[in-house]
């Protein structure tokens, strides 16, 4: 275990390799090679390390390695030592979160390498090596995130897989939207930055520390903030911004989707199955902090079920298979902070366990996907592959029946007990995400049925018998049809299907960890990670305790004894077996439901998808274009200051007629009321603002005079001010 | 006030009168050297073996018509070469030419003023002379000395670097700056530093012929390529500045080789003393002939060399002398340090 | 006496030649006047027994970054006179009086109420560039070794922005 | 080229440097009117005619005879190769027979006008690049010869010392071995350049990969003597158009390698070598006879044209001359002179260098602009 | 006798000067020039001061202040002539792309 420090190490070596000497020197299969290699070495590293971990007992799993000193203690007789005194040491820690991200990241990591080496088998060769040393450097700065042992390695490991993210979106960075959207995920990630940083500014000034350890405990006898809005919920809250930045919830969640531009493999790894996990991951880690801020943890409830809420049903209507597992990824991240919210830490974990695992299934699937149709991503030109891609099918549907939460695969388990949970806080919130529930089985079951089902809509290829196709050329990277033309969809090559194989079974498998006591499972997982979400110090922040110890349902006084502060959120109530059946029936309900009502909407009658588009033409257009939100942070975010007035009738054009037209259907009187108001009043209003901030600027400009010698001059007056006072008033 | 006013007086007058009666004979020597080298003569007509040809020469430049040059700048052009010599000729203020001789029972110091920087002084002074160069070129308003005068003043400030870095290296084993120090400091270590640092005295050698814009480094000059430099338009008197100055620079660098690395006015190895008998020369006439030993190299290597090229001469200063002169410190430091 | 005769006549000396400065009609003549200035104001440290600092601002003042100016005056070769154009908005006299304004504020705070600074008085001794030297690499190692960074930095800066595109 | 090279840094513009006519560097009259971009030389034009005389339209309506006094005046530092040439060229016009004595002291003359030639180059050269003692060494070496002219014809600079069909007068007695003596003194010297420039670092910098020129591009723009042979192009007309006596000598070809400037003062300084060799042989084995042929005291050649080419010093010194065959001046001459055509080689040679090379490059192919402009 | 208030009153007039100087002067070279001024009047003051208290921080700070006027005058003289390549002026009063 002191050997944790090799495992983000490894990859970082790889990526050093591959970035500096490989995509000068390196071919192909050795850049492919050193990559793998470095995944490989990291990913054995990692299981023999959660082994060791396993093998220790339940109340010492965790061990801290410190390298050396980042900031080292500065020798400076300044004050009382009070600058000298900030240390950071290099350290990484292993405790059972951290062991079970790093699994996940190097699992993950390390199939989604063997699978790009074979998707990405088309680029050029420095571009190949370049896409490989990227992707050990996201594996390396994403192991730096989970195995830090405090705020500020973490932060680096942040912002590092923040960097890797923008470069990946952009790996193709001739195409324009790809690099837009490369710069509009690490812009929109900086805002959330700035929280985060803010928060471990705050940390600091309150615990005088940033080691996560430390801070916990420290955190762990303060009261909890249930009444007031104290210094636990501001940084909390700081904390949260910089999750819903980098784990895309609202109002960031926006760069996900356009994220999508980077190369399919990035999309599963980094913005499915690690990287978004890292805001959860660390909510997870600062669980301490969280459970004493329970206003905060409401705000990250509602939050999460908003997002998954918004998402799905954005979800839904959506035509680019991409872009529909995005939006699932952002609606699976909402679910995530809903267990976090409600303080089901480990709920959450295991859910974020489980969506790594199917979610880089279905995005490396629909890579293959995209593979077979020679880039194509619009699924309304896809349609009946499922005999030309067996294995991406059968994969596929795996995928999909976990995400829908169909027992008994992995999704079902942990969202189920998303579920469990949320209904045993807040009602509402369980209602809105049963039925984002079955949203999410609808729009997965839509996409396989518009994939695989039905007539095949795509191009032909025999006819034209070449690759003169408006599909290939839409693709950026023309996925490795180098030489030929495109001879139809085809399955992918072996070094594709067996990750997609390897996760499929991971995408079964991984639920049964956390098989509930309700199923007459011991929910291991739960156990295991329940030391990382408390403080070792045993004072009880309340009166609570008694309620957790009841509410974990589980005989281990030890264990609930050294927990008690941990998970202690309040959730007083406890629901008898049967109800907890009952709800878990409900949400395979849910599940069957909404694949059955897609089945019947895209596969045995397509029509009707096509009347209740026109039916509910305004929502629908609504939902395709993704509530305008892009639009509205294009007006009034980016355009800055001077665009404040146009940006506000931006939004009047585009969210209020938007929402005109989506309510056109209430009754045509209606609607001209409206109009009308809307002309008068609402445009009138802003137009006003907009016409006074114009007039305004017009005047205060020519202060401007862009002579240097004026501002000089002022700064003068501000002299001859300050010196006019001390003669005189003094 | 004898002390105070009579006895500095005498000793200032005393080394300009060394100073300009030594820039005369050195030019002189110039011709005389480069003709021996190349199997002539030489002056010969004007005194005994052409000894006061530059006495003839000088008068005939105070002589001749000063022109100036229409749209010069003529309060720059007039200045100018007063300061490109002044610097010059200050810069002696600081150089011990003898040790302190008591004469007439009044003690006369060796040099004009003792000051505690003395060397720090000398290497500021010297920088000075760049603006009578830069300034003469620039007043002229003519293209030729313009660019000469550039090429001059950038050529004297790249070697300036590497020489002072040599400084820097006396001044690590003396551990003084005042000129007095250092040679004390000589006598102390019973060697000269010259034999200390030969890697230093090299390159304030070929520093040295670089900063005075002497063969091979006389591209300011080049009468091939640039006409005469910076002072092209100059004639008469003025020229006869800027002329003086130049050899004047000449003896400053010598003066400060022979105190920095020749032992100043010590006879060669002091501390031996079976070669005491050679303390019975004075010391001022050890500093002579060191201060015109070294010279002569300077004339020698003009016999002998061609010209370099601006963009080598830059090349070499930059890329050698100057590296080289920073390791030869580092490695006297380390020496210093461990040892 | 002969302290306040050398103050009086380089403090004479200082600000005319600093007037001359902010007057000179030509660029040239302004650095001149200048390095002048500058020389003035080395003779002044060595009447404050700073002879090392005068003998730095000689050398790099006088023989550095004057002579900096002065190539750049020379480079830039002008077509049209420099103060050709005028902008009218420039409040160029208002500064003046308020500099002024500000001077006499100053010097009004100065005699009339200012005293020496009470403070533990050291001793400088005669040898001034061990001193300094002293103070410089041990309190001042880091603001010292900063400066160097600094200057580093800015030649770098300087020789990109002045070299050519290529 | 120009996007390559780093540009100095004290260059706002183009410029145009007008270098001469009165510059101590161009020997002579050349103006060169050099565009620079900063130090570096983009382009150059030379600006010739400033020594313009008329020789070949004055030859027409001088006579024969009178004409070689002419020739003495274009390339002024090689008078007697001028004259050699010449004279030769009406020879074969009028097909005339020149004694064998004649032609051998012809090539003694020729030899030593060679090495008097190659000194001044190699002093003035020398000498733009700032070592003036070469420079004085060459032209102490040059008065030798100088004195030996002086002796054979009484001129030291313009000798008019060859008539048509042999030569005006024997040589003096004792002179052979005076130019023996000459030889072993100038062999003796020889290491005395060397040592000053061949392996001088200095040297080699200015000179080494300056001003290359490869042997095709030296053929193409018709470059003869030591800029053509320093390029690696073994073409000597005494070797390949024997004239004079030199069939009967024994002696190398000097050749470059790279066609830098370099090489060209390498070859220059081993014809040095080869010409005292031939001088030796020349002297040793003049043959005792006539120096002057059977003339018609009124030179009319017939009716005819001819072109005849030597190896002056400077490179192929060629004339044509027309004769009508009734008058007794040439109806046309048309000299082919060497440094002319070697000429039209610098604005290729100078382009990308800097200005301080110009000098050198000007001084390495050597031209005399009293051939150059006539 | 001199004290301290002596070259204060010096400082506080060279330092005037420099602020006259920039905020008349057209030509930026004579701009920075007068900046040059402001920093030695500075310098006066703080080599005043050490003289004053005997001690040698003053010095070391005047060491600092003319280590950041070489920076200074090297980068400011580097965008003067960039900005001169580009438009053939030193005019500051053409130099007004920042405004609006």
């Amino acid at each position: 275990m002191d050997l944790i420090w090799l495992i983000p190490l490894l990859p970082g070596l790889g990526a050093l390799v591959n970035g500096l000497v490989g995509v000068r020197a390196f071919g192909k299969r050795t850049a492919g090679l050193v990559a793998n290699a470095a995944m490989a070495a990291a990913l054995a590293l990692a299981l023999y390390a959660f082994w060791q971990l396993l093998s220790l007992p339940a109340d010492a799993r965790e061990h801290t390695v410190r390298l050396a000193a980042w900031i080292p203690p500065i020798p400076l007789a300044l004050g009382n030592g009070a600058i000298g005194g900030f240390t950071v040491p290099w350290g990484f820690r292993l405790d059972p979160l951290s062991g079970l991200m790093i699994l996940v990241v190097t699992l993950v990591g390390f199939l989604i390498h063997v699978y790009s080496t074979g998707y990405m088998h088309g680029e050029t060769r420095g571009a190949y090596a370049r896409f490989f040393a990227y992707l050990n450097l996201f594996a390396f700065f994403m192991l730096v995130l989970v195995l830090g042992d405090n705020f500020l390695v973490m932060f680096v490991g942040w912002e590092g897989v923040g960097l890797c993210s923008y470069l990946l979106i952009g790996y193709y960075y001739e195409k324009q939207s790809a690099s837009d959207a490369g710069k509009k995920a690490f812009i929109v990630n900086r805002i959330g930055d700035w929280g985060f940083i803010v928060g471990i500014f705050m940390v600091y000034g309150t615990f005088g520390t940033l080691d996560f350890r430390a801070v916990a405990d420290a955190a762990g006898p303060m009261g909890v903030e249930a009444a007031g809005f104290g210094t636990l919920s501001i940084i909390t809250l700081l904390l949260f911004i910089g999750a819903t930045g980098k784990s895309a919830q609202i109002p960031l969640y926006v760069w996900l989707p356009d994220a999508m531009e980077g190369p399919t493999p990035v999309s599963a790894l980094i913005h499915a199955a690690t990287m978004v996990t890292a805001g959860v991951y660390m909510v997870g880690r600062n669980a301490v902090l969280f459970s004493h801020a329970p206003m905060t943890m409401e705000v990250v409830a509602v939050v999460g079920v908003a997002t998954a809420f918004m998402a799905a049903t954005i979800g839904l209507a959506q035509h680019d298979i991409k872009r529909v597992l995005a939006y699932s990824t952002v609606s699976q991240l909402g679910f995530m902070f809903i267990a976090m919210g409600v303080g089901a830490f480990a709920a959450g974990a295991f859910h974020l366990m489980t969506h790594a695992f199917f979610k880089a299934l279905l995005f490396l699937c629909s890579g293959s996907v995209i593979h077979a149709m020679a880039g194509e991503q619009d699924m309304r030109r896809m349609g009946g592959l499922k005999p030309h891609l067996p294995i991406t099918y059968a994969t596929m549907l795996v995928g999909t029946l976990a995400i829908a939460g169909i027992p008994p695969l992995s999704g079902f388990f942990s969202k189920d007990e998303i579920l469990y949970r949320a209904f045993l806080d807040h009602k509402v919130i369980w209602g809105v995400a049963v039925a984002t529930a079955l949203m999410t089985a609808f729009y997965m079951y839509r996409l396989m049925s518009l994939t695989f089902f039905g007539a095949y809509r795509g191009p032909a290829w025999e006819a034209h018998g070449g690759r003169a196709d408006h599909g290939h050329a839409a693709s950026g990277g023309g996925h490795g049809h180098g030489g030929g033309g495109w001879r139809g969809p085809h399955e992918s090559p072996r070094s594709m299907t067996v990750p997609l194989q390897l996760l499929a079974v991971g995408a079964v498998l991984a639920g049964f960890v956390g098989v509930p006591a309700a199923l007459g499972g011991g929910n291991a997982i739960e156990h295991f990670l329940e030391p990382s979400f408390v403080a070792r110090t045993a004072a009880p922040p309340g009166a609570t305790a008694p309620a957790t110890h009841e509410a974990r349902g589980l005989g281990e006084a030890a264990h609930a004894a050294e927990s008690k502060g941990g998970e202690g959120t309040g959730h007083a109530a406890h629901l008898s077996r049967s109800a907890e059946l009952g709800l878990m029936a409900l949400s395979v309900l849910a599940g069957i439901v909404g694949i059955a009502a897609a089945y019947r909407i895209f596969v045995r009658a397509p029509e009707i998808a096509e009347t209740l588009a026109r039916r509910w033409s305004g929502a629908h257009r609504v939902l395709s274009n993704k509530y305008y939100v892009d639009e509205l942070y294009g007006a009034t975010v980016v355009a800055g200051t001077m665009g404040a007035a146009r940006g506000l009738w931006a939004f009047d054009r585009s969210v209020v007629d938007g929402a005109v037209n989506g309510s056109g259907w209430l009754t045509v009187s209606s609607a001209w009321v409206s109009h009308a108001l809307d002309k008068y009043i609402v445009d009138g209003l802003v137009n006003l603002v907009g016409a006074v901030l114009e007039a305004g600027s017009f005047v205060v400009r020519r202060v401007q005079t862009g002579l240097v010698q004026n501002y000089a001059l002022v700064m003068l007056f501000g002299v001859f001010a300050f010196v006019s006072v001390y003669l005189f008033v003094r | 006030m004898v002390e105070t006013v009579i006895v500095p007086l005498i000793v200032i007058l005393t080394v300009l009168f060394a100073v300009l009666t030594t820039v005369i004979f050195m030019v002189l020597l110039e011709r005389k050297v480069q003709a021996w080298v190349q199997v002539r003569y030489g002056p010969m007509r004007v005194g005994y073996h052409g000894l006061l040809q530059t006495v003839a020469d000088v008068l005939k430049l105070f002589l001749k018509e000063d022109i100036t040059p229409a749209r010069a700048d003529r309060w720059l052009f007039t200045i100018a070469p007063l300061m490109a010599l002044v610097p010059a000729l200050i810069a002696f203020a600081v150089i011990p030419l003898s040790r302190d001789l008591t004469l007439f029972g009044l003690r006369f110091p060796g040099q004009v003023a003792d000051v505690n920087v003395g060397l720090l002084y000398v290497v500021s002074v010297g920088t000075l002379g760049i603006y009578g160069i830069i300034l003469g070129g620039w007043a002229s308003n003519s293209k030729y000395p313009l660019l000469g005068s550039l090429r001059s003043s950038a050529q004297i400030i790249s070697y300036e670097i590497a020489v002072t870095m040599t400084l820097v290296t006396v001044i690590v084993l003396s551990g003084t700056l005042s000129m007095t120090g250092i040679v004390h400091a000589q006598l102390d270590k019973g060697w000269w530093f010259g034999f200390m640092q030969p890697v230093a005295f090299f390159i304030y050698f070929v520093g040295g012929l670089a900063e005075t814009n002497r063969l091979p480094f006389d591209l300011p000059e080049a009468e091939q390529e640039l006409v005469a430099g910076f002072h092209t338009e100059y004639s008469g008197m003025r020229f006869a500045f800027f002329f003086l100055a130049e050899y004047t620079n000449m003896i400053v660098i010598s003066a400060v080789a022979t105190t920095l690395f020749l032992g100043g006015w010590l006879p060669p190895f002091p501390n031996v003393a079976w070669l005491g008998f050679l303390g019975v020369v004075p010391g001022w006439a050890w500093f002579m002939l060191k201060t015109f030993g070294f010279l002569y190299v300077f004339l020698w290597v003009r016999a002998t060399f061609p010209r370099y090229r601006y963009d080598q001469l830059m090349r070499l200063g930059w890329k050698w002398l100057i590296p080289l002169s920073i390791a030869n410190l580092v490695v006297t430091g380390l020496m210093k340090v461990l040892v | 006496m002969a302290e306040a005769a050398a103050f009086y006549i380089l403090a004479a000396l200082i600000l005319g030649f600093g007037v001359l400065v902010v007057t000179a009609k030509s660029a040239v003549h302004s650095v001149l006047f200048l390095v002048a200035d500058f020389l003035c104001v080395a003779a002044l440290y060595v009447t404050l027994q700073a002879e090392f600092l005068a003998v730095i601002q000689v050398m790099v003042y006088a023989g550095g970054i004057v002579v900096l100016y002065l190539f750049v005056v020379m480079l830039v070769n002008l077509k049209r006179p420099p103060d050709a154009q005028r902008d009218p908005r420039r409040l160029g006299r208002l500064g003046a009086v308020l500099a002024v304004a500000v001077m006499v504020e100053l010097a009004a705070i100065l005699a009339v109420g200012w005293s020496r600074p009470e403070g533990e008085a050291g001793a400088l001794g005669p040898s001034n560039v061990a001193q300094v030297g002293r103070a410089l690499y041990t309190d001042y190692l880091i603001p010292f070794e900063l400066a160097s960074i600094l200057l580093l930095v800015a030649m770098i800066g300087a020789i990109l922005l002045a070299r050519r595109e290529m | 080229m120009e996007t390559e090279t780093p540009r100095p840094m004290f260059d706002t513009d183009e410029m145009v440097l007008n270098m001469g006519p009165q510059h101590p560097s161009t020997h002579g009259v050349l103006r060169l009117v050099l565009k620079l971009d900063g130090e570096r030389v983009v382009g150059c034009d030379p600006v010739i005619g400033y020594l313009h005389r008329g020789i070949e339209k004055l030859s027409e309506h001088r006579d024969y005879t009178q004409v070689v006094l002419l020739t003495d005046r274009m390339d002024y530092v090689a008078a007697a190769t001028n004259n050699l040439g010449y004279v030769e060229t009406i020879e074969k016009l009028y097909s005339l027979e020149v004694p064998r004595r004649a032609r051998y002291i012809r090539t003694i003359l020729a030899e030593l006008q060679r090495v008097a030639s190659h000194l001044l180059w190699l002093g003035s050269s020398a000498g733009d690049l700032g070592a003036l003692t070469v420079l004085l060494f060459g032209l102490r070496e040059r008065e030798l010869v100088l004195d030996l002219f002086e002796e054979y014809c009484g001129a030291r600079l313009t000798y008019n010392t060859m008539r048509i069909g042999g030569q005006p007068v024997d040589v003096p007695p004792d002179w052979g071995r005076k130019i023996l003596a000459f030889c072993d003194e100038q062999e003796r010297k020889l290491p005395d350049y060397e040592d000053l420039l061949t392996n001088n670092r200095i040297f080699l910098q200015r000179t080494k990969g300056i001003g290359v020129i490869s042997g095709a591009d030296a053929i193409a723009l018709g470059l003869s003597g030591p800029p053509l042979r320093g390029s690696g192009v073994a073409r000597d007309v005494r070797k390949d158009e024997p004239y004079a006596a030199y069939d009967e000598m024994d002696f190398d070809i000097a050749v470059g390698t790279e066609g830098d400037t370099y090489d060209r003062y390498l070859v220059r300084l081993e014809e040095i070598r080869q010409s005292l060799r031939i001088l030796r042989q020349a002297v040793d084995g003049l043959p005792e006879g006539p120096v002057m042929g059977k003339v018609p005291r009124l030179i009319k050649p017939p009716a005819g044209e001819t072109f005849h080419a030597i190896e002056a010093p400077k490179g192929e010194l060629g004339f044509f001359v027309a004769s009508d065959g009734k008058s007794v001046s040439p109806y046309r001459m048309r000299v082919r002179p060497a440094s002319f055509c070697n000429l039209q080689a610098l604005p290729r040679l100078v382009v990308g260098h800097l200005v301080a090379d110009v000098v050198a490059l000007v001084g390495t192919i050597d031209i005399v602009l009293g051939e150059v402009d006539r | 006798m001199i004290t301290a208030t002596h070259y204060l009153l010096l400082s506080v007039g060279l330092f005037s000067l420099g602020v006259i100087g920039v905020l008349t002067r057209r030509n930026i070279i004579i701009i920075l020039m007068s900046i040059e001024l402001m920093l030695n009047a500075v310098n006066i003051n703080l080599v005043a001061f050490s003289h004053e208290l005997q001690n040698v921080v003053g010095q070391a700070f005047a060491v600092f202040v003319i280590v950041i006027a070489a920076a200074e005058a090297a980068v400011g003289l580097g965008i003067i002539l960039a900005f001169y390549r580009n438009k053939e002026t030193v005019n500051i009063d053409e130099m007004n792309l920042l405004r609006w």
